[in-house]
């Protein structure tokens, strides 16, 4: 059906713990439509104009009707969204973007703070095939990864955190690098960039498949602005991140 | 509904509102969500003679009401626009004009050529006015000469509608507008983007990777509005506004202002369907007020001239 | 808290937070609800030679995170400033730099004669920008000689600290602000408002009387940020950044693209306490980084000199 | 103890009716230390930018600890007022301007619109001073009057509207062209600019007082933008709406 645009409803938005919180807004043509690693745009309001753009976020869960996103309170954005109410209507468009590739091969989810949310969507979509996989995912401390529990009934993963407040003390790339994942595996990854940068070479040196989805600055989430441009690494010249993207084979992309 | 199709010198648009380039791609991509009937034309993404990578990340970046932009005129360049892309555009039913780009007057003649033999184009605007690019691009929409010859060599070459679009960095918007009109232009179009800067004060590095960006959005568009004002007073030809259009209100004023259409940019990316309120929200402010065609309250503007400073 | 005095040139300031002009009156308004201790110094209401009664009604209007205005230099002229306003002024421990304006240079002149002559004030900044009146004002600005003109016949008569402030009409940054320095400048201050326009398209008549106002607001700020930072890299004599700073984090951002302080506008409206929190948040902010003292990070952008446009 | 500046805590803000709303801030020090005809500048967030500006209200009633507004939602600046709820903070500052000045003629309250806030503010003031005197409130029809029924316990009121759904059919300056009011009187309104212009011309031919509350453009409500000019009658040059006024004897002032 494409990319379908509309004034959805806020079904939920609360905050789970350290400034994360979970929207859920009603969309179900977006819902029926879409597939694991794939996002929409949100437009703040109509009544401002500041800040001027739309954001994107990555679906964590579809349901029949709704759309269920995590998203942390970084910026002046993500503190306007998280003053909307259920019933508010927020202006978004999606699905955008191409979305994770599943692979035969044996999977291994490796999520970084909000980073996990489309490797949720993507687990929930493994069980449903039946598909064997490891989910892991990392944060600074127990209270940012609080809101995997908001997903227990679909979703099993194993953390990492720095402190060591929950799971295994480190990085989550340590799972990788202790020798958890070999050429047989197929690496799905989402998170901040160094995170991105370190999978890549870790994916690289021991021989495995690997797809990251890559934030970049977006402007219009459809292929028109060229603002989200991503450097391919065996030409000249770039992807667009927001149609090419945002998941990408990591040995085609400098990051 | 009221009729808001208009003329601009000889091309017969459906609709006041045409997207603005570089902000419509070449015009496939909003289909699944905006009514292109509601479109005066689609004015693709600047086109270069050769092919352009276009600039480094970062590229652009969000400001109070505003965005920057470095794309660096990213594009496929002429042979593939015309073999490639323009069958796909030419589908689509709505009036299509090619914003061309050049370093060299040479360039610009050479690109228009091969629109004008397409056949299948409305129009050329000329981006004399983009401050991305290293040579070329800021001077001539800067220099009223410069402006003045690149525009009568492309007027030789083609017959299509010739829309010249200003930079803001003009010093005197008077000047180059009666440039380009001499030089035979059909129309001009106002306002390009203008250089600004912003700065991550954590890395200190700029948010544009060429330091500097063109502003865009609704920022802009008191500057904007007056530009198109002083433009339509200078010449006989068409203005059509631009620069941060994002309601019917927005358009109505600029067209008060002077403008006999609009371009719409940045909204594109706020709201994918800004265009068809843009044009809807126009015949309902027409409806609404009993006014027969839009070319009735174009430049109709009532300053109180007694304050009015020159 | 860290120490954020600054100097420009000769000048010692408590803060690199000054109140801009036109935005803080005379100084006295923001008594109750701002502890001027905080601010580096206070930028006076324009001041010219004779009283001047202002633009008539409508002077302001709001757009897209800004404002125009057009004032029209309302002020009591230098006479009543320095006998009235200046006694009380002066006792807000406060330096204070007297923002003067003049048809003529000679009105320039004698207005800043009169101002050197009261012995109470730091400094003076020629208002050589304002877009609001018919003669003078915009012209010594946007012309490189007449600003050289006008600020060397001051620089004649004044040995205060001499500040002129840019214009961001004039088509060539650098060349103004090369102008002011070699006629003897202390420093520049940049910028001032750009004029803009808006109309209510109920009644088509502009939202200002004057047709045109200066547009102020962060809006602006991508602009001044690219202003100062050109200005700033032309000239060896201080720069002060101006437009649209609202927060800490704004300052920040001129002083590290070459500001040696700031002044602040029309934040001082949407929020009274504006240039304490600022100097305040400048302090956290050099505080947090073990920054010692502000002239470090001053013009400290890291440009991505590859791809540097000029 | 001069202008306060303060963030804070809103009480009520809810819709009465056509789009009239009731807003109650916490603010005992304004509250204490304002008079009728007073207004404060409220600033709509520290979010964004967009719109700009302050806006101006003016108190409808002091309670010990709060302010009362009425306002109506007309533009982007009160529909996003109208999103904020009880517990939500926004900066004010006030009380600002000079207010009513009360004497002892004959008193009688002219208000059109949400212009009857300062005008409740006045009658409660006049009451509590055991002052004799009428107030009357104009709108296009009852549902526009219905936010005084919020101050039926402390104020009675005469109406007027153009369709005569409630009190007199008419305009609210019939009362005084219908020899309602005479020389003896001092009339003090607040309302539309046509308003006021017609009471003040209704007061020069009846040879009564007459004080119109002036709302003009603002920024900054202290005097210091000079954007709020109001051109004197009597000699060259303006007043300042916001310190000068928003209250002028109508002979003093063009409007
Ligand atoms: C494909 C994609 C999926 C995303 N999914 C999620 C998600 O599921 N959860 C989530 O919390 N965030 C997600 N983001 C990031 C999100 O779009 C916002 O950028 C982020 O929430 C920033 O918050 P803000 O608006 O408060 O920041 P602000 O400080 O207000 O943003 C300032 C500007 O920087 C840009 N920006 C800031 N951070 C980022 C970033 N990480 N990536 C790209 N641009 C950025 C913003 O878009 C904006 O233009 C995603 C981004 C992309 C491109
Ligand atoms: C002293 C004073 C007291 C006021 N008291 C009240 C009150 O008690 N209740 C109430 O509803 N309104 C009152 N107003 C008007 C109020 O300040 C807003 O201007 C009005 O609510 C406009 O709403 P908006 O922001 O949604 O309009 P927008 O369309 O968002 O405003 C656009 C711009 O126009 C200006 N503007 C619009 N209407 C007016 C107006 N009538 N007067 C001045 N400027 C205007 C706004 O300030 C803003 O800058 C008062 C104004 C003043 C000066
Ligand atoms: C990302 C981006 C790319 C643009 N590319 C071009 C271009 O290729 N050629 C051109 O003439 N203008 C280009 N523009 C300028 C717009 O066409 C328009 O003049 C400007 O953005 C102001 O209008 P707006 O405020 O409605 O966006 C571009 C603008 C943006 C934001
Ligand atoms: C209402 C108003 C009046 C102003 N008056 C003066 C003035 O008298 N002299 C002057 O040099 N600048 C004047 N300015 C310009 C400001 O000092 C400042 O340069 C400009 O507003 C940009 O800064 P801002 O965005 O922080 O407001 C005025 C600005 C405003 C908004
Ligand atoms: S976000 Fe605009 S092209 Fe990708
Ligand atoms: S509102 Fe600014 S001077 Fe009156």
């Amino acid at each position: 059906m494409g990319v379908v645009l509309e004034a959805s409803e806020i079904v939920k938005n609360y905050e789970i713990s350290n400034g994360f919180y979970i929207l859920e807004v009603f969309s179900p043509d977006i819902a029926r439509s879409s597939a694991p690693g794939q996002f929409i745009m949100i437009n703040l309001s109509h009544l401002h104009n500041d800040p001027l753009l739309p954001r994107a976020y990555s679906m964590a869960r579809r349901t029949t009707e709704t759309l269920v996103f995590i998203y942390r309170v970084v910026g002046r954005g993500t503190g306007l969204l998280s003053e909307k109410r259920p019933g508010d209507r927020v202006h978004v468009w999606g699905p955008l973007g191409n979305g994770f590739t599943i692979t035969d091969r044996k999977a291994v989810l490796i999520g970084g703070g909000t980073g996990a949310a489309p490797l949720i969507d993507l687990s929930e979509e493994m069980s449903r095939r039946g598909m064997d996989h490891t989910l892991v995912c990392g944060g600074r401390t127990a209270g940012d990864l609080k809101f995997m529990d908001e997903f227990s009934d679909v979703v099993k993963y194993s953390a990492y955190t720095e402190d060591g407040s929950l799971g295994e003390k480190g990085f989550v790339t340590d799972y990788i690098s202790n020798g958890n994942v070999g050429a047989e595996a197929a690496i799905y990854s989402c998170g901040p960039m160094g995170m991105l940068r370190r999978v890549s070479e870790l994916a690289a040196e021991k021989g495995a498949e690997c797809q990251i989805s890559i934030e970049t600055p977006m402007a219009c989430g459809l292929g028109t602005c060229l603002g989200c441009a991503v450097p391919k690494r065996n030409s000249k010249g770039y992807y667009k991140a927001c149609t090419d993207g945002p998941v990408f084979d990591s040995k085609e992309v400098v990051i | 509904m009221a009729d808001i199709s208009v003329k601009l010198g000889a091309l017969e648009l459906p609709s006041p509102v045409m997207a603005a380039s570089g902000t419509f791609g070449f015009g496939l991509e909003y289909r699944d969500v905006l009514d292109y009937n509601k479109l005066g034309a689609i004015v693709t993404k600047g086109v270069s003679l050769k092919p352009r990578e276009g600039n480094p990340m970062p590229r652009i970046v969000e400001t109070p009401c505003g965005m920057l932009n470095s794309i660096g005129l990213q594009n496929p360049g002429v042979e593939s626009f015309v073999g490639d892309l323009l069958p796909q555009v030419k589908g689509l039913g709505v009036p299509i004009i090619v914003n061309v780009f050049g370093e060299t007057v040479e360039e610009y003649v050479r690109v228009a050529e091969m629109i004008q033999s397409t056949g299948a184009v409305a129009g050329v605007e000329l981006n004399v006015s983009c401050p991305n690019v290293k040579c070329g691009g800021i001077h001539f929409g800067a220099n009223p000469e410069m402006l003045h010859e690149v525009t009568k060599a492309v007027r030789e070459v083609t017959d299509l509608h010739l829309m010249v679009k200003l930079s803001p960095e003009a010093a005197v918007i008077e000047a180059v507008s009666n440039a380009a009109e001499q030089a035979g232009a059909d129309s001009l179009s106002a306002i390009n983007t203008i250089r600004g800067m912003s700065i991550n004060i954590e890395t200190r590095k700029p948010r544009i990777a060429t330091t500097t960006g063109g502003l865009s959005g609704p920022a802009l568009k008191p500057l904007a509005v007056r530009m198109v004002w002083e433009a339509s007073r200078s010449v006989s030809i068409p203005v059509v506004g631009i620069g941060g259009i994002s309601t019917a209100m927005d358009a109505i004023e600029f067209i008060i202002a002077g403008a006999s259409a609009v371009q719409v940019g940045t909204a594109n990316y706020t709201n994918p369907r800004a265009c068809e309120e843009i044009a809807d929200g126009i015949a309902v402010y027409l409806e609404e007020r009993d006014i027969p065609k839009l070319s009735d309250i174009v430049g109709s503007v009532e300053v109180y001239e007694d304050y009015t400073l020159k």
